[in-house]
Parts: structure tokens; C-alpha cells; sequence
């Protein structure tokens, strides 16, 4: 996470701007190098329905140069996604060794995309995780010991085994959103956290993501033009990655690039290719920018794809397997080693020993992860509400206006 | 100060945005209209349309961004232009807000206010008593008061309150109650109801505009020689079971009057609290008189029909009198 | 209503073009000759916060000309516009007298555009009137002795009683769903019954409308896309009538054309002049059309005023008088006479009889609303359930497919 | 045939779309991949992608076009992955489907049906038993079977029935039952409770997951002399009334069951109907066994705790005995 910044105050300019009711002029910023469509063709073989993909597997550009990121934060971000990926096979591990209560959710092949995002938020700027945005909850500052245990539901998890998987928050230090299962309620409620942060004085962003799937809700749409209407800096990251469980993005919505949306709420709006952690971040660095200078929300819509299945119980055997290999060579951490190496910022030795540190890390984490215990039941039925236990306080700065 | 219903609502409001910076107002055509019943007319002319704000029409948006302010220190008044329309953030409250202290420890202090019920012919959608649906979901908390001073007392509270707040107004009431209200009095403590009428023959558990039908009953039947004890709940969650309990084993007797409808009302959940509580100490059946199992009709005889009257409250307490 | 006509299979092409998940063109049609907008300014006047309108008041442009509409629909529409505001100005007087029980809710201003909507639906098409769209009712071929009666809570009213306004409908003869209060719940609903149809063979359209109030749900949102990816025939009027209750438009969306939010669901739109029936039914009818041939949803922007309150109890206050002085000069009814008289389709004389004709009618209408009794409440409780009372029933023609 | 509970569900729906070119399906994940529990599976390569419709993930959609299919003639079958989400599309449930024939005369033969409650460390999201929400909503009908064959016949007779009916299956059941079931047999009435045990001494009355808890626990308390009658409600609404009058008569003493959590749950609705019906015939006070009012927590051991335990259902099946 960067270092602490000023609380801002919000500008003028931008208060007059949003009392006037302005209207935004709607843009589409496509960044991204290939231009994709995956038209999939429903189809019997075998008596059964299926689904089949007749695009050609090619092999991926060059990522997309930024020049908003140094060498260190590069290294940062992609440390992060590797301890991303190999927190995940640690998940698996676990799992198959029946140490997992429930299920395991991956983001293989969208750690770039989960890293990049949440890497551009500020200290003061809130996040809400989804359930694939495992990468993200590290940039944030938890450690993989808490995604483990909350997958195991021990006592020790953020959540003491009441909720799983990435159902966590942290109010005070990290300032980040427990996400509840159903889909798109998050989205309302971060354009609301940056109206509260307003009427204490301060302009933030709050970012979370949605897939393909999720961003049909109703709940959506009220959430995004709710934002919209009263310019809050909602950063809403939709992770398309054309499927929904085993529902293909064309049996959802009748258009190729989810960004269109933004039009219609007089939003900006990106394309990047998910895959690529520098075009995600260049998108989400200015939306948060957008956002401290109190100019509304953005949508970022990433192109990637699920590289497993929904949850580890599921093979996904609904996807074509060429369009899983398609997606193979663009793999997000091969795609960002092959740049950092074109850069020179990081050799094949340097690697090596960052991954042998991670993994060292993780069997740490894992080890405490572990040793936690199962909660105890004795209070099972406690803390159902809020007996003075917690002091809700806001902390203004200047009027609210 | 002689305040309506609805205004000593207003004035709740108006008492709480004064004293905390925190109390904001979210909602549909409550900034320069002052609401559909007037209950926020004139706060955005003193608190300004950041503290009264005039949202899209987004039952979920609403309730999500009242969410969301309060997980930054903020505590938002939001109104349902009818509380009907909760069933449109159904997911937002009863999964979004209740949950959230249980499972990660941050509380949710928000208030949902709108009117509620029926008696003023606003047929099957604008007349609904939503609240068991409330009720039975653990982590929040149900008000509804049944006069001035308890709607503004029991306000106060509710903005108070660390816990998603529904805050039922029976829109029968706004202007057909008028009272002296001690505006620098405390708050009325959420979870305790309230004996409206003391009496040793019988008790008549109730709440809401229901509570003047049961005083007026009680006046009646007390001509007559029989004695009602009127309990007015206030608070639906967190019951107050000792109250009730109380009661029951004061009169041995017990009547349940809702206008809500009758299947899975409140009255079932009381009669089970009383049979683990208070067994022993009844002398009859406890009985329940409330509104047929059918939406709210439009038409003025259909809808006095339906709803529990004060003529079948008499027999029924006449009724289990003898008993 | 236009006459019987035989019942459509759906094209193949279509069927085709719906299976391949062909992703129409998004496109808007602006049909307008002034295209407008209404920025109002948020300020206080003796301490109050106020709307202002600082726009100029000037006269509307002719109408736009349409091949599409013979000499005897345009007066058929005319009549029903004429008859939708002599309703409506009984109302108002049943309201005053204490007959109506609630309140009263008008479409003055709007009529051209329920009507001339309502007019482009063949007889196997459906709709679903929403509270201002009394003159659709009329169209559909209720009499206006049921909107009275609805008003009044008479026994002899659609609902017997049981509902009011236009909460009303008719699955048997006139095709017609009753609306709920909850605004956009009708969207997905009119989609389901082009499934419904389709599934039996037949392509219809579903009408139905929206306010700029109401297209800000959820529900609209899911109903419109669950409509564009299934390619169903719903023809969606959004009456922009520029205040849901007393918010206005720029509070509720940072748009100016909702239209716009079309091109986010891959289906195309028309914006028009809702005072003009003859943009209104250019539209419609090609809605409509598309609708039959397979082709998906259409959406609608009329732009209009409500040139009264929310309802009757509401002085609608917060107008700007200026604002409703403009609108005033776009009489929808007053500008088709102009049309007409302009065609020599409808002489002072003509125009004189025509409302003469319908004070009778009405007059008579009122006589027989009056005379209904007040419902019984012998049977209040029952019908909440269909114990076989009814028999929903498919007509198939052709496979479903 | 012999069938576990959930492919008794799937059997259900294949002969009905056989019978029945009006019935069709929708919902999340049902087509290609057969539905998250598999409920569905292999129905798009019989009946077609027509008919085995994959929507998007809108479950307001889903419903209101069920809905309208179901204006038009048609008898569509929605599966709720969880019934957990039927919060996200309760509008469309309870005003526009619950209200329709009242209303208008137009009747919405629809059945959203789904698995519910917990036993399987779902979590506070995926575990929930949502039942009461419409037990309390007049016009819906309310079904839970506790067999793969009431699965099956019940099943049946919700997909004719003219009127919105919530199908609740309990997941825990889906793989852990199995029985032979008559697919050529009628379907079972909706709204008629069965005896799924008799007994003299004392009455268990409950439904889904929980009727194998009490039949366990019969079982065990027999050997002790304890003669347990277990009646299972199968239909939650309409209720049985004649059945729970009856066992209570038979037996004298009744405990009532259910998983759902406590507050505002049905044992209160049984409560007061027995209060209404059967006074004078019990011999000791109707308790109840139910959840904590708490969500359902992850954790095996939290939720262990949190669930109605059998080692509870003796305790008090034998304190009340003993009354
Ligand atoms: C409102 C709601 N309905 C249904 C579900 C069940 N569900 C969980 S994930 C999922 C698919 C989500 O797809 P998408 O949003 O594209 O996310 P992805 O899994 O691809 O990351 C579904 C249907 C849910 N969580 N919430
Ligand atoms: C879901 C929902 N929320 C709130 C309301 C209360 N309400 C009724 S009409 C209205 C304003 C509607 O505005 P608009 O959609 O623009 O329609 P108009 O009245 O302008 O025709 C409101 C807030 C409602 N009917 N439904
Ligand atoms: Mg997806
Ligand atoms: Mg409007």
C-alpha cells in the first residue's frame, strides 16, 4: 500500500461542477493492445448441448507501458501476484487435504487484474473485495493467514469461523467492506461509504469489482447511477471474464463490451485487458484520481478469463478447452515476468529467489494458519447486535457542504 | 410542545440533526417537497440538501449508500415514501444490514422510517403492515410507536442505536393524534413496552394504531363491569417479554390484537413466548383478533371488513371474560 | 384498436440471428424538431431552497408528419386524446365532490403520448398501463366508467373494488396486465409474456411504460436486459416527464436522454417529442414491427411534462411557473388540432361535435359509475387464491422452439 | 424407482415437461450445467434450450418473467440457486405474484423452487431457511418435503397448482435420502400434513430436514418408553390445521420443531392455532425447539451449535413427557 496522504479536502470546483448538475461527457477509453470477441457457438454433439469456440489461438502483444509506475511498485505489484497464485495453490492444497470447510474460490489467470486494481488505491480510500479478488486482500494488507483461516473456519480468521472465504472487513485500519454472497449489493453500499467520507470533509474512492454475471443485477444499476447522480468515487472494477458459473456472457447480455454501460449514466468508462496488470492499473490509477478531485465514478470493465472452474468443485467442462488454451498464453504473471525482464528490473536469479521467499512465507502462514483452533460455540448467539461493543464515529474535517 | 404524530417524527429529526452531525436523511421527495407526509418538511431549507437528500427512486441504492455512510461514523434517517416498499431492498436490509455486525463486528447504526398500515383506503400497496418480515430476522431491530411522545422518545432512540433500526409509523395516525411532548426529555429505551392502560381482568397485548382501539374498547367494556389491561409493545425486536409476561400473570388473560394479518403475525410468536413463560398462571385459551389472511382491499366496506374493528374486539374479550 | 390479424410465427431469420446471439446495432433515433433541455438551478428565496428555469418560453415547431397514419387513425387517435382529458377533467370533478375515494392521478399533458403508444399495439399484442396512461386504457377498449369506477371503489369497477386507479387488467380480451404499484416490476413481467408467447409460436409485443422516476430501479434494469438477451418484443415508453414526484430529472441520473442507457443493452431506441402523437407512433409502430419480427425490445424516450401534480393533493409547488408556462404552449391536444385542421382532416365544426359527442358520452359514463353500488364485504377474504376458478391455458401454433 | 431426494425433484420435472408442453424451466446455471445441485441435469438435452432457459443473473428478472410467461398459459418451474436469493427478488414474489388473483382474477401458476438451510457449513448467505417471509404473505403457497417421494408428489402437484408456490428443498437432504418412488402415482395435495410416525405420549411436529431428527430421536426415546408422535407439515401454507388439532388431541402434549430461526418462526403460528383449537386438551405447555436468533454461522462447530441438536429434541421431548 503507498504511504499515507493528507486527507483531502474536497475542491471547489468540483463541489460547483456536481451542484450544477454537469453532466459528464461519457467516454470509452479502450487501452487495450488486441481487441477480442468471443463468439461461442451453442451446439449438440453427442445428444448434449455444448458449447464450442472456432476463434484461433494466437500468442499475446506486449503489455501496455505506464509510465505511472517506478520499478519498485512494478516489483511490488508483481510480487503480490505471485504470492496471489501461490496463496491459491496452498488453497488447494489445503483442500484436498480436507482442511477446507465448504469450497475454494480461484482468480487464476486474474491476479494481474486483482493486484493492479487494488495497488492504486490510497490509505485513505476504502475497497470491498469479490470472491476472486484474493490478490486484492493482500495489497490491502491482510495476510494470507486470513484467507486460509477463514477458509478453514478457525478461530483465529478475521471473522472467528462465523462467515468464509473472503466474506471479511476491517472498518479501522484497513478500510475495507465485507462483501455479503449476493451479487451487487456491494456497489450501493461503496457509493455510500464515499458519501459519508464527503460529509465529513473528504473526497475518497471506493473501489470493488463485479463479474459479467453480477452486473446484470438491478441492484447494479441503482448502486452505479446512484454514484453517478451524486458524483461519488465509486470505482467499480467489472472483471469479465465471459462467464458467469457456466452461463457465457452472450446468454447474459445482448453486447460485447460491457464499458457501454457507463453512457448510460454519463460516466467514463475503460477497457483493458485484464491480463495485463500495467493497462489495469493506468485505468484504476486515474478513476481513483477522478475520485479524489470529487469527479464522480468510473467503470473499468477488464477483459480476462476464469481459468478454473467456479468453485474447485466445478471442471468447468462447459468451456471450450480452446478457449481455456487461447487464454493460457496469456497467462498475467508470465505476461508481466516476460516485461519486467524486457525492463531489466528482474532477472531470472532475482526471481527465482522471490518465489523460493514466498513460498517460505506461505508455509509460514500456512503453518499458523493451521495451528488456529476451531472456534468454541459458547458464543454462538452473541453479538448479533451491536450492545455499545463498537463506537461508530465520523471524524470531520471542515463542514460538511 | 402540542405536536401531531408526524410532526413529533419531524421534530425527532429536527432535535437529533441539530445535536449530532452524524444524523443525515436519505430519500424520495423529502429535500424541497418535505415528503409525501410531510414528516421532513422544511429541514433541507435549515440543514441544506447534503443533510437531506433527494435520491433517485432506488429502494436498494438507498438503503446500500445508508450502509455504507454508516460504516464511515455516519448515521442516516432513511424514509420509505410507504414502508411497502421495502420489499423492494429486501436483500439490503435483511441480509446487507442485519448481518453485518454478527459476521465481521461492524454495526450498521441506520434507520428505516415510513408509515405503515391501512384505515385510510390506500389499497393493497400502500397499506401493508411489513413487520413480522422483520421481525424474524435476527439483527435488527422493529419500533412502532403508538402515540406522539412515544414515536418522538422512541426516535431518538432509534437514531441512537448502534443496530439497523425499521421504525414503523402508522400513517393512520400522523394527523389523528395530538399530544404535549416534552421535547428535552431522553430517549424511550428501544425493548420495553408500555402499560397504556393498567386493568385486572384481562389483558390486550397490542401495538401501533391498534393501541387506540384497544384504549377505546377498554373504556367501553369498563362500563360494563370488565377491567382490560392495554399493553403497548413499542418495541416488536427485541420483544419485551417480561412485560408481557407480567402482564399475562396479572390478569391471566391474554387477548392479541394486530392488524396485520394472521398467519405468522406476531401474535403466534407472543402466544409461544407465553406458554414457555407463563403456562401456569392462564386461565383461558390466548386468543388473537387481527386482519383476515388477504392483501389490504381498496374499497372503504372491504377494508373495514378486513381489519380488526372495535365491535369484534368487544366480543372477543367479552368472550374469553366468561371464560 | 386496429383489426384482428392473423397470429405470426416467428421468422426464421430472426430465430437465427437470436440463436447466434447476434449483437444488434445499438442505435437512437431522434425524431425531434426541438431538441430541449431543462437544466434548473438549485438556489434559495426567502431561506427556502427553490428550482429555478432561466430557458426561454417559445413556441413549439409543427408537428412531424408521418406516412404511417391514415386520416381516420389520426382522428381516432385525436378522439381518444379528447377523451382522455374530459375524463380526466371529470375526475377532478368526482374528486371535489367526495366521490372518489384517495386520490386522482392525471396525464394532462401526456395524452398524445399514452395514446398515439397505445395505438401501434396489434390485438395479440399486450400492455400494461402505468397510473398516467389512462388514455392507453381507452385505446385498449375500457370505457371510462372503469377508470371511474376504480376511482370510487364501486363494486362494478374491474377490480370490484379491491384495487384502485389503473391498477387493473384483462388476460382474456384486451390483453392487459395490471400494473403494481413498485415501479419497473411490469418490465421483466411484459418480457415473460413475450416468452410466454413465444413459446406458444407467436411473436408479439409487450408495451409498457416507464417515468424518468421509475427507469432509475433495479428492476428496470434487469427487465430490459433479461428482454435484450433473449431477444423479446418489448416495447418499453419511458415518459420522460423531467420530475419523478418533485425530483427533478438532474437529481435522478447525470443523463440528459435516458435513451442513451439503450446502447448499454445492445437494442436500439427513439427519442421523441411526447407532445407530438405523430413521433410517438412513428416510433411505436416501429417497435412494434421489430417486436413482431423477432427483433427484441425497443426502447422509447418521450420527452414531455407533467402538467400537473404527482397527484391531486399536490400543488406541485416546486415547478418553476415558467417552466410549466413553456410546456403549456406544447398542449399535445392543441397542437394535433393544429395538425389536423392544417390537413383539413378535422373543420371547427367537426371539432365542435367531436367534443360535444364525448361530453355526452362521458357524462353518461359518469351516470353509470355513480349508480354502481359500493362492494359488499361478504367475500373479502376470499379469492386470494384461484381454487380452480380459472384455467390458465396455452394456445400453441407450431412447435415451440 | 429408486431416488435420492434431489433426482426425485429432477424426475418431477421431466415428467411434467413430458405431460406438460406448458411447463418450462428457468434460472441460473440450469441448461448446460444442470444446476448448482445438479437438479437439472441433462433437461436442456431432452427438452432444449428453450425450455431449460439459462438466464442472466437477475433474479427479479427471472421471476417477473415468470410471471408474465405464466399470464400467457405457460407454468414455468424457477430454480433459485440458493433460496437464500429469493431476498434479491421479494417484490416480485410478494406483491406482484402473491397479489395478482386477488387483485385482478389472475391467477400465476408459478413455483420457485430451491434448496434451503443448513447442515452443510454454507455460511450466513447459503444456509438459510426463509419460509416465514412467506408463510406471512397471503396468496403464495408454502412446500417443504422431508422425502424423495413427497419431493416428488408434492412437486408435481406445485407445478399444477394455479398459485405461486415456494418449493423449499433442504440441501441436506439432496444426497443423503433415498427411497422408491412411484412415478406413475398422483401427486400429493398440496396443504395436507402426513403422520410420519405415530405415537401416544407426546407430539413432534415439524418438517423438512428436521423430520429425520425427530424420527431418530422417536426411535431412541421408545426404548425408553416415551411413544413420540412425529407429524410432518410437508405443506407450510395452507397449514394443516386438522392435522395438528388432531395429533394434539391424540397425544396431549406438543413440541413443535423447526430449524428456521426462533423469533417470528412458525411454532408460534402452530402455537396459537393449538390455543385457538385444542385448549382444553393439553396436558402441558406447547414448547418449541428452534435455531438461535443469531444468521447461521460457518464453522462446523458454531453451527453444530447453532442448529437443533437431536441431544436437545430428547431433553426436552422427556421434560415435557414428564409435565
Ligand atoms: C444475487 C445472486 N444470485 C445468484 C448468486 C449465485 N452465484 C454465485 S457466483 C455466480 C456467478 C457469478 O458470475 P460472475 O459475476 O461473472 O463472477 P465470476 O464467478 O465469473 O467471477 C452465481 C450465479 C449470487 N451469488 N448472487
Ligand atoms: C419502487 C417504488 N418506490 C417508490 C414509489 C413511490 N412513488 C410513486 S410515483 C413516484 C414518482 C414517480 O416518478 P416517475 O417515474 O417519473 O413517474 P411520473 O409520476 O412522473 O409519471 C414515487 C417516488 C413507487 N411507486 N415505487
Ligand atoms: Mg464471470
Ligand atoms: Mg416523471
Amino acid at each position: 500500500m503507498p504511504k499515507a496522504r493528507a486527507a483531502r479536502p474536497r475542491p471547489a470546483a468540483a463541489a460547483l461542477a456536481r451542484r450544477n448538475g454537469q453532466t459528464a461527457a461519457a467516454m470509452v477509453t479502450d487501452l487495450r493492445r488486441e481487441k477480442l470477441r468471443f463468439d461461442l457457438r451453442e451446439t449438440r454433439r453427442d445428444g448434449k448441448v455444448v458449447y464450442e469456440w472456432e476463434g484461433r489461438v494466437t500468442d499475446p502483444p506486449p503489455l501496455r507501458e505506464t509510465a505511472a509506475l517506478s520499478r519498485d511498485q512494478a516489483l511490488a505489484i508483481y510480487r503480490f501476484m505471485l504470492m496471489n497464485r501461490i496463496m491459491e495453490q496452498q488453497l488447494e492444497n489445503l483442500y484436498k487435504q480436507g482442511q477446507v470447510v465448504g469450497g475454494v474460490y480461484f482468480g487464476l489467470g486474474q491476479e494481474g487484474c486483482s493486484v493492479a486494481s487494488a495497488f492504486a488505491l490510497g490509505p485513505d480510500d476504502w475497497m470491498a473485495p469479490m470472491i476472486r479478488n484474493q490478490g486484492s486482500l493482500l495489497v490491502r494488507g491482510f495476510a494470507p493467514r486470513d484467507v486460509m483461516m477463514q477458509y478453514m473456519a478457525k478461530s483465529g480468521s478475521p471473522t472467528r469461523g462465523r462467515d468464509g472465504t473472503s466474506h471479511f472487513g476491517d472498518l479501522e485500519k484497513r478500510r475495507m467492506i465485507s462483501p455479503i454472497s449476493m451479487l451487487g449489493d456491494l456497489i450501493p453500499v461503496m457509493a455510500g461509504v464515499c458519501l459519508g467520507e464527503r460529509m465529513q470533509g473528504r473526497e475518497v474512492a471506493a473501489m470493488t469489482w463485479i463479474g459479467d454475471g453480477g452486473q446484470s443485477t438491478g441492484v447494479f444499476h441503482e448502486g452505479v447511477n446512484f454514484a453517478a447522480a451524486q458524483r461519488l468515487g465509486l470505482v467499480l472494477v467489472i472483471e469479465n471474464n465471459l462467464w458467469a458459473y457456466s452461463t457465457p456472457l452472450q446468454r447474459q447480455v445482448r453486447i460485447t463490451d460491457l464499458a457501454v454501460r457507463a453512457a448510460g449514466y454519463g460516466i467514463p468508462a475503460f477497457v483493458v485487458d485484464g491480463t495485463d496488470p500495467l493497462q489495469v492499473y493506468e485505468a484504476c490509477r486515474q478513476a481513483v484520481a477522478r475520485a479524489h478531485a470529487g469527479g464522480g465514478p468510473t467503470i473499468i470493465e477488464a477483459k480476462l478469463m476464469r481459468m478454473k472452474g467456479h468453485a474447485i468443485h466445478d471442471p468447468a467442462s462447459y468451456v471450450p478447452p480452446r478457449l481455456l488454451e487461447f487464454w493460457r498464453r496469456r497467462d498475467p504473471i508470465v505476461r508481466f515476468e516476460g516485461y519486467l525482464t524486457l525492463k531489466g528490473w528482474l532477472g531470472e536469479s532475482e526471481r527465482t529467489r522471490l518465489r523460493a521467499e514466498i513460498e517460505v512465507e506461505m508455509a509460514a502462514e500456512r503453518a499458523a494458519a493451521e495451528s488456529s483452533p476451531m472456534p468454541t460455540p459458547d458464543d454462538v448467539l452473541e453479538g448479533v447486535y451491536c450492545e455499545r461493543c463498537h463506537h461508530p464515529t465520523p471524524h470531520f474535517q471542515g463542514r460538511p457542504s | 410542545m402540542e405536536l401531531t404524530f408526524v410532526d413529533a417524527i419531524r421534530q425527532a429529526l429536527i432535535e437529533e440533526m441539530r445535536r449530532d452531525p452524524a444524523v443525515f436523511l436519505m430519500g424520495e421527495d423529502i429535500g424541497v417537497y418535505g415528503g409525501a407526509f410531510k414528516a421532513t418538511a422544511g429541514l433541507v431549507d435549515e440543514f441544506g440538501p447534503q443533510r437531506v437528500i433527494d435520491t433517485p427512486l432506488a429502494e436498494s441504492a438507498i438503503v446500500g449508500a445508508a450502509i455504507g455512510a454508516s460504516y464511515t461514523g455516519m448515521r442516516p434517517v432513511v424514509e420509505m415514501q410507504f414502508m411497502d416498499f421495502v420489499a423492494c431492498c429486501f436483500n439490503q436490509i435483511t441480509n446487507f444490514a442485519a448481518k453485518s455486525h454478527y459476521r465481521w463486528n461492524a454495526p450498521v447504526p441506520i434507520v428505516i422510517r415510513g408509515p405503515v398500515g391501512g384505515g385510510v383506503h390506500g389499497g393493497p400497496f400502500h397499506s401493508q403492515n411489513p413487520e413480522m418480515y422483520f421481525v424474524h430476522t435476527p439483527g435488527l431491530k422493529v419500533v412502532e410507536p403508538a402515540t406522539p411522545g412515544d414515536a418522538f422518545g422512541l426516535l431518538l432512540a432509534a437514531i441512537r442505536d448502534n443496530n439497523p433500526v425499521l421504525f414503523l409509523e402508522h400513517k393512520f395516525l400522523y394527523r389523528r393524534l395530538k399530544e404535549d411532548v416534552a421535547i428535552d426529555a431522553p430517549p424511550i429505551p428501544l425493548g420495553r413496552a408500555k402499560v397504556a392502560r393498567p386493568g385486572r381482568d384481562l389483558s390486550v397485548i397490542t401495538y401501533g394504531a391498534m393501541v387506540q382501539t384497544a384504549l377505546a374498547t377498554a373504556d367501553q367494556l369498563a362500563a360494563r363491569g370488565i377491567e382490560v389491561e392495554v399493553l403497548d409493545l413499542r418495541t416488536l425486536l427485541p420483544l419485551d417479554c417480561d412485560a408481557i409476561a407480567a402482564t399475562a400473570r396479572k390478569t391471566s388473560k391474554v387477548l392479541i390484537l394486530h392488524e396485520d394479518t394472521r398467519t405468522g403475525g406476531i401474535a403466534g410468536e407472543i402466544t409461544a413466548i407465553l406458554q414457555e413463560r407463563c403456562f401456569d398462571d392462564l386461565d383461558g385459551p390466548i386468543l388473537r383478533l387481527t386482519s383476515g389472511d388477504a392483501p389490504v382491499p381498496f374499497s372503504p366496506p372491504l377494508e373495514e371488513a378486513f381489519l380488526p374493528s372495535a365491535q369484534a374486539l368487544a366480543n372477543h374479550i367479552e368472550r374469553l371474560a366468561r371464560f
